[in-house]
């Protein structure tokens, strides 16, 4: 695979700086989400549990500002910075993650299952892997349906090891499907190192399938977006391709992970890994002043405020709803209803 | 009226469905090039091509995932699996995927696509491959079910899963594949979640599914000397199953008996049962049978096979204890 | 008598087992140095040795078929699957292996493994966090099922559990974990297969299983006001169940109403209700009614979630309605 | 890895012939069961379907000469020769697939399901890729309990494409169990080639977990011996590695399976790679006489006869005992026999 030829970063003219503030934004806008739902999670707001992606946004910002509307994406537990990425509504976000009926799901998926079928987002998933597949699935679609749109899997570097990775991978390259496999590689499956959980690496397994891989900072969104412009052309015009990006979990496995299993010193060096300093010290490297990137984040807060207020105001999901939604259009019999109590 | 057999029923279905619907597609291992380990979409390559009829590696798990990811993204996927013992490997994506895509994600989508699998015994197969575990899914919400019977019902269900908008776990007995059957020329859909009633009789019903109905045929004809009228129900469908029709024949009957091939023990009987011993509790003048295999393994020997699979004489003699 | 928490309970029954038996090993996913994802084997590396608790790759499948491998090798494997939701993944070990390795190798050798997994709902944990599958297994000849509502039989019921010969799925509920039992000091071993009566009771009889339990208890007290005298039995074990111990308590009482968390389709109260409704019938003054999930997906609003789940007003109705 | 020092083809003495000819008596042993067993099966004597071996006996006989009986294995569908090589009870063989009660399996499994824990045959297995993890559980016993046995994995090239390939390799790699991994390819799963199902070789799968592979020629039984003797003692000592057999499977997938998707150049070119000619014409060259050869396959005729006929006088498995089989020891519910009928 021959490598990318611009970097956003590289870059210095209008144009390149203009790129990455549009990718700084999307940071921003997955973070101070992120933020929000640790407030709200702390105080007891937010059902359930959550696992945020905060250390990780590069990955979900450049890789999706390379795609279209059409393009499908399949995601994890740790989904909520695609599912921003990709655009989905943002009100219909936070009213899911507060359990309303306005949420994308209406109430019924929460954190784990956030999805947007209109912009190409088939879901966060509870089950470690099981996304592969489903954008496998996808991309054949795509393929049969010639629409020239291609999926992308995202997976932690923990899903290496399930055997549905290897399933995928095999088929992927064997039909040479428009699918890009998107890994984020931060260190840990749960609470034990990757390192002690894999005998491989990405780049060797990958190998074996003859997929085309390469692996990058994850934590640089102009590095991200300008490889991932370059592979995503190339999944469309030629199959299958796997990017590895090299990122850190910074807030534990779940909210809540005091994370004392973790080095406190390898802890405390995230910060400088810390993607939205990294793209603010390239921005403002590149000319862009103080004051449009704190605009940025002064109207993504209003923003989320907004669905969040709008979120709290929406009525909880109900029950008979939700009964009648389990088959399409159905009038299905309700055992414990009918005859039952 | 034309003369079909069970699998060319399922040939047809498939076929007309393809036909019909160019979002249709088969997937599964030698589904394509080899026509399917028993022949089900023998000629479908030939006429709709190799990117609508798709050969897999062993990859069970995958391929059922795929059918879930491709049915989310526009088509509708028949995917096979060789046989039903071997939906061990596909569970995730049936149940923690294309059952709860459309429940889970507020309706936003539905996950049209059909699982095609034999199940069943008597021909020496062993215990890893005629099991029936229908049961399974049926227990799981956002899942259908239907199992056919003969000829006529396997096109009928068939089209109608494959039209359907939610997922289907569609079972055939490998019994009944060489089974001929007389079709109308029209080859009706028949919708899901109906039951029919292949005899009808005043003393006794039999309520049963797949190759099971033709045990309680049997028995039917067998009691009927003994001046025994028993009504035999044909579910057809097992999720959503059609509980108006079994009430309303044990409304007439007040006696019920129940017969599948699967294990009796926590059994698609058990449900049956259960629901008549409350909705249908008034109307018992006795206690329902069912009719099922035991607790053990489908064993190898054709003796002890025999003598696991439910037969006419075990039919015969629940009915005539319940009517005791 | 000791308070022990649930969670402790199955920390000292696996203790307990390991000093025991040299051969009792524990594997799955972050069992080892986290102690597991809810604390179930804390402390246990230290004490055992990293030979003997061991943590796995995220490979449910491998993992459930080493344990088999290693059962038939001489160990009695513990294995872990961190949510019931997450067994889709094991089935293929389970079902077609571990099951059916004694009867289809014709006895040469047992598999004393115990698959253990924590089911249920109530702490918002969505549609594949949450789901109660003991059914499945219960249908499967070979497999035992064991469910324990408390502290006492969580820790009797697992020694038992790990000094079986045969395959085991050990079921906790999440929401038990924190909950706090008296245990006798002696800690005795519970035998498979024997339920317990919890409440004497002359009117009805309510059989349940696992935090189900709790729900049918609170139910009894709250008819007691009524005058209404309900008998709560603990069936503990699944598979196989204590049917003699619900006969004669139904033979007692003449009314039965079944609770469980799973949803009450094709669930494990179908296969008791249906077997109640045979050796039971004559002893029946009542329709026979499931108090369980309805059919749909566990749902992640709390509301929902509260609306889904069995609660005692539905069981005290239940108990009203086949009373009446 | 380093290369096996001593080859008993490569080999001149007296030792050299004596040990291939117990690889041909092997080799005869396991052809003459798959002959028998094939005409009985066209005379409707054999019920259900089985998978000859046919083609591939020289694997089964070779890896085996290098295990001991502590050594365990687990097999596959195609699963006869190895149990007849790993010294399974021969009436008990013959037994199972007629169906007897006196079979090893009590007449319950046939011939998938083959099994002699007497003397480490873990099982046929119809589920394809199932006796991978059973394998890496039996290694990760026999390290526990420090025996100083090894288990080894047989499966077919189809299976590579399962997941819990890549599971099994990942563990047995990380974990340095002593676990042998036989992969016989024979270029077909089913009625595919293969090569339309992989995407990638074992050479290069096998080099992303970095468990040393060697692809050997499977029908040359000297060959198979000679690198397995070497390969078992690694595992014994080092960890995993893999043997990949070339073979050639013969009867097609199952008995009575026409072939008709197969080239009939490719099926008339398989004799010359037959692993029974291949060794009697080493052995002719190494000056052993006809007679020496024709006496082996005399007696083990007259073995199998006895075996045979052993199994058609035995008695059926009766339902009574098959039901009280089901726990260990238990005198269980029958559902059907109690309350019911
Ligand atoms: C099939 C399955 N097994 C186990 C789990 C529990 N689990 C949730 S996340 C996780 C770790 C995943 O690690 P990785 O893929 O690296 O993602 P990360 O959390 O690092 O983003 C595990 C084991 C699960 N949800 N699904
Ligand atoms: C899980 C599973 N999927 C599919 C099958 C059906 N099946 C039996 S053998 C076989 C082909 C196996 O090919 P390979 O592993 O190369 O073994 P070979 O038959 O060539 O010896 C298939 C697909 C099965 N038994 N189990
Ligand atoms: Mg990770
Ligand atoms: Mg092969």
């Amino acid at each position: 695979m021959s490598e990318p030829t611009t970097s956003a970063a590289a870059g210095t003219g209008h144009n390149a700086a203009a790129e990455l503030l549009a990718l700084y934004r999307s940071l921003v806008l997955i973070r101070r989400c992120e933020e929000r739902l640790s407030t709200m999670f702390a105080d007891g707001e937010v059902p359930g549990f959550i696992h945020l992606s905060i250390g990780q946004e590069a990955v979900s910002a450049g890789v999706m500002a390379a795609l279209t509307p059409e393009d499908t994406i399949a995601s994890t537990h740790r989904g909520h910075g695609h599912a921003i990425a990709k655009g989905l509504s943002l009100d219909g976000f936070f009213a899911e993650l507060l359990a309303r009926d306005t949420g994308l799901c209406r109430g019924r998926g929460g954190s784990m299952h956030v999805a947007d079928m209109s912009v190409g987002m088939l879901g966060a998933n509870g089950i470690v892997g099981a996304g592969l597949s489903i954008a496998l699935g996808s991309a054949l679609a795509h393929r049969t349906l010639k629409n020239d749109a291609i999926a992308v899997a995202f997976f932690g570097d923990g899903a290496l090891a399930e055997g549905l990775m290897h399933e995928c991978l095999n088929m992927a390259a064997l039909w040479k499907l428009p699918l890009l496999f998107v890994c984020e590689n931060n260190g840990w499956g749960e609470f034990l190192p990757t390192s002690r959980q894999l005998s491989f690496s990405l780049e060797g397994l990958a190998a074996a399938y003859g997929i085309p891989h390469v692996a990058i900072d994850g934590n640089d969104v102009a590095v991200v977006a300008a490889h991932a412009a370059h592979i995503v052309a190339e999944v469309r015009s030629e199959g299958p391709r796997i990017l590895e990006c090299l990122t850190t979990r910074v807030r534990g496995h779940f909210e809540g992970d005091a994370q004392k299993y973790r080095d406190p010193d390898e802890l405390a060096a995230l910060s400088e890994r810390d993607p939205l300093g990294i793209a603010a010290g390239q921005l403002t490297a590149m000319g862009v002043g103080e004051a449009a990137l704190s605009d940025i984040t002064t109207e993504i807060a209003a923003r989320i405020e907004a669905a969040v207020a709008a979120a709290r105001a929406a009525p909880a999901p109900l029950f008979e709803a939700a009964m009648a939604d389990v088959y399409t259009g159905a009038q299905i019999r309700q055992p414990a209803r009918q005859g039952g109590v | 009226m034309a003369e079909m057999r069970y699998l060319r029923a399922i040939n047809q279905a498939l076929s007309d469905a393809m036909a019909a619907d160019p979002s249709v597609i088969l997937i599964g291992e030698d589904v394509a090039e080899a026509g399917g380990a028993f022949g089900a979409s023998r000629g479908l390559r030939e006429r709709f091509g190799a990117e609508r009829v798709i050969d897999t590696p062993i990859s069970e798990a995958a391929l059922a995932g795929a059918a879930v990811g491709a049915a989310l993204s526009g088509l509708r996927p028949v995917a096979e699996i060789m046989f039903m013992d071997f939906t061990t490997l596909v569970m995730d994506a049936l149940v923690n995927q294309a059952a709860k895509a459309r429940f889970m994600f507020g309706g936003q989508r539905s996950v049209p696509m059909v699982l095609r699998t034999p199940h069943g015994g008597g021909l020496g197969a062993g215990p890893q491959h005629s099991q029936c575990l229908e049961a399974w899914f049926a227990h799981v919400p956002g899942l259908k079910v239907v199992c056919p019977s003969d000829p006529a019902s396997a096109y009928g269900l068939l089209r109608a899963a494959i039209a359907d908008p939610d997922p289907v776990v569609f079972i055939e007995h490998k019994a009944l594949y060489a089974m001929k059957g007389e079709v109308p020329d029209d080859l009706p859909v028949i919708p899901l979640g109906q039951a029919g009633i292949l005899r009808e009789g005043r003393d006794v019903s039999i309520v049963a599914y797949g190759a099971a109905v033709h045990t309680a045929l049997t028995a039917a004809t067998q009691l009927a000397e003994e001046g025994i009228e028993a009504e035999v129900v044909d579910l057809r469908s097992i999720q959503p199953w059609d509980e108006a029709t079994v009430l309303a024949s044990l409304s007439r009957t007040h006696h019920l008996v129940v017969v599948h091939e699967a294990v009796e023990a926590f059994g698609v009987g058990a449900e049956i049962v259960a629901r008549m011993a409350d909705i249908g509790f008034d109307e018992l003048d006795g206690p329902i049978l069912r009719v099922a295999a035991p607790f053990m393994p489908v064993p190898f020997s054709k003796g002890l096979e025999t003598a696991y699979l439910p037969s006419p004489e075990r039919v015969a003699a629940a009915v005539r204890r319940t009517l005791a």
